[in-house]
């Protein structure tokens, strides 16, 4: 029992975690239909800004956070004008190859200034606090309250602003976004903005429990792609619950049926669900 | 109030437009008619900003327009219902007419007003209001997609074959509320197959083959040409 | 920090001989294919730095002798990201174009797959692998240079065995060192008596979060851990099993130096208890102190034991050559590395390496440390 | 001058320049990695069929490579199997399971399918890293053999070894020819550019779909168990995700849905990778970013880029303007 | 009776959009659905076609059921359609996008492909034969090597026609096939499909063009939210008053005459 709370709170953690990532895949993904690997490298960049704002800059943990949310961002909007804005017409498997080139562009690019070694990330929450139990550490329950925190404000951002809408209604006719007066390339560079933005939310939270390195982006970024797919593309509740069922999905399988394949128990998860619903779960049926 | 002047469009190598001279004035109502493949859906897409002329001047309302991107063109007032609707499929009626009213959503009131206007023109879609448009039949999308063009309170509004698919019933009311929208001060550029309702109501129009301007006049002038008669209003 | 990793750039490897070679003198260049790029880069570096170190010292002394000509050295490094496909191409360019009687190659699938033809293409692997299996397929030509680890096993079991107890959970790092760790551990651990409550492995490359799994381990509450892999993410399975309530010790695989864990969790108190190898600044002596000061100021770290070894090899092989009277010829070299060994200026002794072994690999003897009372105390046999 | 560089012409040079080249050069190197291109090419090839002709992009296709590269290698360490009767069952369990995946996953459709099919690579993938009874996890499979002698050839050597990859590829690629110019060919390429459509003209595109990706894993098969025989290691890495990327990527630079796509892209990248080999843990530095030009301004592959080249130029030739531009011929081309 | 309704019903979730149709369609002659915009016309079509299975009801065709069939088989009995958005292979040529038509009536597989049989080569001439023959019929010949997605509108409604004729189909569906085509051309595929039935096929057609249809249909179903609401010769149909208030209007009815 003791052991199952436990793990559902490892599981809500990292599941945070994945689902954020996620959240940012999920909007690029779904509006602009690019498969970003690059996403992966935006999230290492943000572990890294976030860490060098705190090392050289001595700034505040937040502060720095929230300025590397800013840069990364840019960064997003950058590669959205370099990169996949002249793709905008080609084929989806494109953009997947442009992004790859990113990504080992801007992994060589982090080892060649900053070196390939490892970095920790000191936190001002590392304090450990006995809840119910469970042994958990500050920085962990704040994963879990921002992750929430900025889902509610992704979502009533998208569902109740008009800019928001917007968003959305470029996903389904860039078109018809433009004969309504849409400014398709703003909302093409806003939608990277707050994509990079997330990324570097995800990271800033999870480098404390884990490293600053620059392959770090290959943890989450496969199991990203694969919990947008289960939520189904472009659906911000998907991409949140999928995150959730995967991080569960490895803290208890890790737990009640085996650390070593719960990797696969993870993936085969994923499979059968896909395999029961081709499109996902959360694809309303319109063809 | 939209004056072209000379105006080339390529795709490519292709030249699909011709020095096309064109002009409509405030509160007109202008028909454009023409064979599958002339130019007229290319001549809209070229007013909205959606192609780029290779050659010529647009002008609205004495401003040169020319190379302005599709949103500005939208917020300055001129608004296109396409063909092929371009709707948003996933998401609802009601969604899509906000939407329509993106370039004034600041105006909270003025949107409302316009929604319930829009579900005047076509009852059904009020019905629908909470449907996913891409569920609709498609003569419901087409009058969706003229009622999101009117969330814009464009000045000037370009239809590009409203009345495509739709049983003659509707037909008849879709030219009413084009009239409508009209009288109430809209300008109106039209394009359509069914000249003989189009001309009907139009002041003035233009016939277009081949990505050339071949003739223009009064409506009337060419309801009574007789190749006219014979190429788009049949027997 | 880590940008200049050859001694002179290497041009497209086109090129054997270097311009820097003055009248007279020769040069021989020295091959090396490792991960430089991908989530193996930074052990690539490591390995990379300390080489260059060696021949980077070698030249500017100016050169070596072998039979009468000044050779000086040439580094040329291939970036094989740690894919043994690529490594088998590297090394055929490094042989054919750059004519290399050594190559360097620091992971086991690499070594494999080079293995397939260094025979027949004469050239020597200058082996980085704990792998016992690159030396048992009989290949003459392979120099295995790490020590190897078994002698580790019981010294380490027997200081956690009395000072906590004779539970153990395994959480080593799942790669192939690690595997090759844990199963020669868990043997000798029951053997001794102890008891084997958990086995696992983390991989550091997959898995974001540790949490759970040392959950799952610590829930059979063992006495001690069983840790390893590179130093920081270790340093990071620590922590995270004293945030969970961890009192035991912990028996930390070689890979992992206790001085770079020490300085990722900003002191000792974590890993009060553990049981190591011990760090090569922990144990400076005459022939490694200028070593460990020079490849600081370079490279703004301290060096780990990728890096000694390999800087050590380098004098080895050099060693070796002038003793062989032969700078091309691997089978000469071979025969002559343990005269090489005894060879080695004492100053560049970085590690007590005792001999060659019979089978192709160098022997050094135990070198452990624990952290007793906040401080890390050196408990090799030598010093004992 | 155009019509000494026809089809048939220019297929002829490129296979005496692929049969002299050993004996026209004496660094094995290149030898080597000319081989090892090769053998990627004919997992291309299988990439090619489903992703270019069906259109059904598989991203587990390093999967099968790798399936292709145990089977074979398992047989001839494990059981110590003769190589050439390996190398067949190493295809056929390839396509056998191939076969059950493709029974599942082809269910699903475009992003769905590729992200499957990653998930299915990745599975893959880690069963080969955690199932060490079998595969012996990370340390990987040594000691497979060069292929066995058939009757006074043998295969030892490595102008021997290309020589044999030449041999299948060059079957692979008279393969792909003849299936792609044939009606099925036609139906792969129906399917890829709309299965609605396809299903009302009477169709099966399931039964299609599933001969093709069956297909497809046969060559990844081969590919992989050539490879298993060549490098004569192989460890878990072979089938990890970035091989397919490696894949996708030869066949986009060189043109997807094109004959001759897969080998131009995958010698073209190769070149490309060991040729910035000089700047060693900067080469993705410049890699990333001329990748990324490429598929930019290249976006149909070298080979498509030569077409519509080629297509404008003929069009400038016979000046005629038809009422249809041929930028959008042939940009629709493909 | 060549094709046969029973019942046949479907519904999106609370909506139905086909409600308990029985119909009949006779070997040999045009038959016409109208209605008013969402009243089900389109999706009749695709129950019949095997593209949504129904909620409820069947169809029956040359007396068997074959409503638990996939459309790739139903195609293969004999019924082609066509959409009412013009769906082609728009990448291939108009030649292309026709030969492929003809692939359900040929065998020839990977087999046949890798040694190249004489089966495949027969067969592959099959097809371009009848694709020539259908082409020559609908009147493109000249277009053959066009990439579809350069034909006009009209051109692309041909190819439409062609592609399902290339089936050797016995039926054809076409979902209003003169949407956005001009009135000389109108006549022109109102031509179109009197040929077809005089080659022995029966057509059946979506259309919301009156004037055309009163001249071209010998039978008039009407539908309306779902229900067929009349059915009759198109003289009886404009004189239907229920059909007149839900569909025609005063205008249609003017128009129609
Ligand atoms: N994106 C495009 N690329 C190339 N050619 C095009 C493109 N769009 C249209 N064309 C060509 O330009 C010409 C004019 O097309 P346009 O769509 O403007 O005609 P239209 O008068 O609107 O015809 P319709 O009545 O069929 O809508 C046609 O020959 C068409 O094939
Ligand atoms: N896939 C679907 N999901 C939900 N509702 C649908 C779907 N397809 C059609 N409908 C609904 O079913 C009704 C009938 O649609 P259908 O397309 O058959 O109309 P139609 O008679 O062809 O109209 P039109 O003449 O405008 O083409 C409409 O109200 C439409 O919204
Ligand atoms: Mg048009
Ligand atoms: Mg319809």
């Amino acid at each position: 029992m003791d052991i199952l709370l436990q793990q559902l709170f490892n599981g809500l953690t990292i599941g945070s975690v994945y689902s954020l990532v996620a959240l940012g895949l999920t909007l690029v993904y779904g509006i602009l239909h690019i498969p970003n690997f690059a996403h992966g490298a935006l999230y290492m960049v943000g572990g890294y800004f976030t860490l060098l704002f705190m090392t050289s800059m001595g700034l505040h943990y937040w502060i720095a956070t929230f300025l590397s949310i800013i840069v990364v961002g840019l960064l997003g909007v950058l590669m959205e004008r370099i990169v996949f804005n002249p793709l905008r017409h080609a084929p989806p498997i494109h953009d997947k190859i442009a992004a790859i080139g990113v990504l080992l562009f801007l992994e060589a690019l982090v080892q060649f200034l900053l070196g390939p070694e490892y970095r920790s990330m000191p936190t001002p929450y590392g304090e450990v606090v006995n809840v119910f139990g469970l042994t958990v550490t500050a920085q962990r329950i704040l994963i879990i309250v921002t992750a929430i925190v900025v889902m509610i404000i992704l979502h009533l951002f998208l569902k109740k602003t008009m800019i928001g809408a917007a968003i959305i209604a470029m996903s389904q006719n860039r078109e018809g976004a433009f004969l309504v007066g849409i400014n398709a390339n703003k909302i093409a560079m806003l939608t990277f903005f707050i994509s990079g933005g997330l990324a570097a939310i995800a990271a800033s939270l999870s480098s404390p429990i884990n490293l600053v390195f620059p392959g770090m982006g290959h943890l989450v970024i496969l199991k990203a792609f694969v919990i947008i797919i289960i939520g189904g593309m472009g659906s911000i509740p998907g991409a949140i619950i999928g995150g959730f069922i995967l991080g569960f999905a490895e803290s208890l399988g890790a737990t009640f049926i085996s650390n070593d394949y719960k990797d696969i128990i993870a993936f085969l998860l994923l499979v059968v669900i896909l395999t029961i619903r081709p499109k996902g779960l959360f694809v309303k049926g319109v063809h | 109030m939209l004056e072209l002047t000379d105006v080339s469009v390529h795709y490519g190598g292709y030249l699909a437009l011709r020095d096309i001279n064109l002009s409509v004035k405030d509160g007109e109502l202008v028909v454009l008619l023409g064979a599958n493949g002339a130019g007229k859906s290319t001549i809209f897409r070229t007013i909205s900003g959606l192609s780029k002329p290779s050659k010529g001047k647009i002008e609205f309302m004495n401003k040169n327009v020319n190379g302005l991107s599709p949103d500005r063109l939208v917020q300055s007032g001129i608004v296109q219902c396409a063909e092929g609707r371009k709707l948003f499929p996933q998401m609802t009626v009601k969604e899509n007419l906000l939407l329509g009213g993106f370039s004034n959503r600041k105006d909270k009131e003025r949107i409302k007003q316009n929604i319930e206007k829009s579900y005047e023109l076509f009852p059904i879609l009020r019905e629908k209001k909470d449907n996913q448009a891409g569920s609709l039949s498609g003569g419901q999308q087409q009058m969706l997609a003229v009622g999101r063009a009117l969330m814009a309170n464009p000045k000037l509004i370009l239809l590009d074959e409203p009345s495509i698919g739709l049983a003659p019933l509707i037909v008849e009311q879709v030219f009413e509320v084009i009239q409508q929208i009209n009288r109430d001060g809209t300008t109106v550029l039209l394009a359509e197959q069914n000249a003989n309702a189009a001309l009907k109501i139009a002041d003035r129009g233009y016939v277009i083959e081949n990505g050339k301007i071949v003739l223009e006049g009064q409506s009337q002038e060419l309801f009574d040409n007789d190749e006219i008669r014979k190429a788009y209003i049949g027997a | 920090a880590c940008s200049n990793t050859t001694s002179q750039p290497a041009e497209s490897g086109t090129k054997d001989t270097d311009t820097k070679a003055e009248e007279g003198e020769k040069v021989v260049n020295i091959g090396y294919s490792g991960p430089l790029s991908g989530p193996a880069a930074y052990y690539g570096e490591n390995t990379l730095g300390g080489l260059k170190m060696a021949v980077d010292e070698i030249n500017e002394s100016g050169g070596f002798e072998v039979n009468g000509a000044t050779h000086k050295l040439n580094l040329v490094s291939l970036d094989d990201k740690y894919l043994p496909n690529e490594t088998g191409s590297n090394a055929k360019r490094l042989v054919q174009e750059n004519k290399t009687p050594i190559i360097f190659v620091p992971h086991s699938g690499g070594i494999f797959a080079t293995q397939v033809f260094n025979m027949q293409d004469k050239f020597i692997i200058g082996a980085y692998s704990s792998e016992p299996k690159i030396n048992e397929q009989g290949n003459k030509l392979t120099l295995r240079i790490p020590p190897k680890y078994d002698a580790y096993i019981k010294p380490f079991s027997e200081y956690q065995m009395e000072r906590f107890g004779k539970k153990i959970a395994m959480l080593p790092t799942s790669s192939q060192y690690g595997k090759d760790w844990a199963e020669t551990l868990e043997p000798k651990w029951k053997e001794m008596g102890g008891e084997v409550v958990y086995k696992g492995s983390i991989d550091f490359s997959k898995d974001t979060d540790f949490f759970t799994i040392v959950t799952n381990a610590l829930k059979e509450k063992p006495d001690v851990m069983f840790v390893g892999g590179p130093s920081e993410p270790t340093a990071l399975v620590i922590k995270q099993a004293r945030q969970l309530g961890f009192k035991g010790g912990f028996l930390i695989m070689d890979q992992a130096k206790l001085d770079e864990i020490e300085a990722v969790l900003g002191g000792p108190e974590m890993i009060e208890g553990s049981v190591g190898v011990l760090p090569l600044i922990n144990s400076k002596y005459e022939g490694n102190e200028k070593f460990i000061a020079d490849y600081a100021a370079e490279n703004g770290k301290n060096p780990g034991s990728e890096a000694g070894y390999h800087y050590q090899a380098m004098y080895l092989f050099v060693e070796a050559m002038k003793a062989a009277g032969s700078v091309d010829d691997s089978e000469a070299i071979m025969a002559n590395l343990q005269k090489g060994l005894e060879a080695i200026p004492a100053d560049k002794m970085i590690y007590e390496i005792e001999k060659v072994e019979e089978d192709g690999g160098l022997y050094t003897p135990l070198r452990m440390a624990v952290v007793e009372d906040g401080k890390i105390v050196n408990q090799s046999t030598e010093a004992k | 001058m155009s019509h000494i560089i026809n089809g048939r012409n220019s297929i002829i040079v490129l296979l005496l320049v692929a049969v002299l080249f050993p004996l026209l050069i004496d660094n094995q190197y290149y030898l080597h990695v000319l081989t090892l291109a090769f053998i990627f090419t004919i997992a291309v090839y299988g990439l090619n069929i489903i992703g270019g002709y069906t259109g059904q992009l598989s991203l587990a296709h390093a999967g099968f490579f790798a399936i292709g590269a145990y089977s074979l290698g398992l047989l001839t360490v494990k059981a110590e199997m003769n190589f050439w009767l390996a190398l067949v069952l190493a295809c056929v369990i390839t396509t056998a399971i191939g076969g059950l995946i493709g029974l599942i996953a082809l269910r699903t459709t475009e992003h769905f399918f590729a992200i499957y099919t990653l998930c299915v690579g990745y599975i893959i993938y880690l069963i080969i890293y955690k199932w060490e009874g079998l595969t012996e996890g990370v340390r990987g499979l040594i000691g497979i053999p060069a292929p066995s002698p058939i009757g006074p050839i043998k295969f030892e050597t490595p102008i021997s070894q290309y020589y044999l990859v030449l041999f299948f590829l060059v079957l692979v690629i008279f393969l792909v020819k003849r299936i792609i110019e044939s009606l099925t060919g036609r139906t792969y390429i129906a399917i890829r550019n709309s299965e609605e459509l396809a299903q009302t003209i009477g169709i099966a595109t399931m039964k299609h779909k599933l001969v093709s990706f069956i297909l497809s894993t046969f060559f990844a098969g081969l590919g992989g168990a050539l490879y298993a025989s060549f490098i004569r290691f192989i460890g878990p890495d072979v089938g990890y995700t970035n091989v397919v990327f490696d894949m996708l990527m030869y066949l986009l630079v060189g043109g997807i849905g094109t004959l001759s796509g897969p080998l131009i892209g995958t010698l073209l990248i190769v070149w490309l990778s060991q040729s910035l080999q000089f700047l060693q843990d900067y080469r993705m530095l410049l890699f990333g970013p001329l990748l990324v030009i490429l598929i930019i301004y290249y976006p149909y592959g070298i080979v498509g880029g030569f077409k519509m080249w080629k297509a404008k130029r003929d069009a400038k030739k016979r000046q005629v303007i038809i009422n249809q531009s041929i930028n959008q011929v042939s940009v629709k081309e493909e | 009776m060549l094709l046969q309704t029973k019942g046949l019903t479907k519904s999106f979730g609370g909506l139905t959009a086909v409600n308990n149709v029985d119909f009949e369609i006779e070997k040999g002659k045009i038959t016409a659905i109208i209605g008013p915009n969402g009243a089900g016309k389109s999706t009749f079509f695709n129950l019949i076609s095997g593209f949504h299975p129904p909620t409820s009801g069947s169809v029956v065709y040359n007396g068997t059921d074959i409503t638990p069939l996939k459309s790739y088989q139903i195609a293969k009995l004999g019924i082609a359609r066509t959409f009412q958005t013009t769906n082609l292979f728009e990448q291939s040529t108009v030649l292309d996008n026709v030969i492929i038509g003809h692939r359900l009536r040929t065998k020839s597989g990977l087999f046949d492909a890798i040694f190249q049989t004489p089966r495949l080569k027969r067969e592959e001439n099959e097809c371009k034969e009848k694709a020539y023959e259908v082409l020559e019929f609908v009147g493109l010949t000249n277009l053959a090597d066009m990439p579809v997605a350069g034909v006009s509108q009209e051109a692309k409604k041909r190819t439409a026609f062609a592609l399902a004729l290339a089936t050797d189909p016995e039926i054809v569906f076409l979902d209003e096939p003169a949407a956005g085509v001009n009135p000389e051309e109108t006549d022109g595929l109102a031509e179109l499909m009197k040929k077809m039935v005089t080659k022995g096929i029966t057509v059946c057609t979506i259309e919301h063009k009156m004037q055309m249809i009163m001249n071209l249909a010998d039978k008039i179903m009407v539908l309306n939210y779902g229900k067929k609401i009349a059915e009759g010769t198109p003289e009886e149909i404009k004189n239907n008053e229920v059909v007149i208030e839900a569909y025609l209007g005063g205008g249609g009815v003017a128009r129609a005459n």
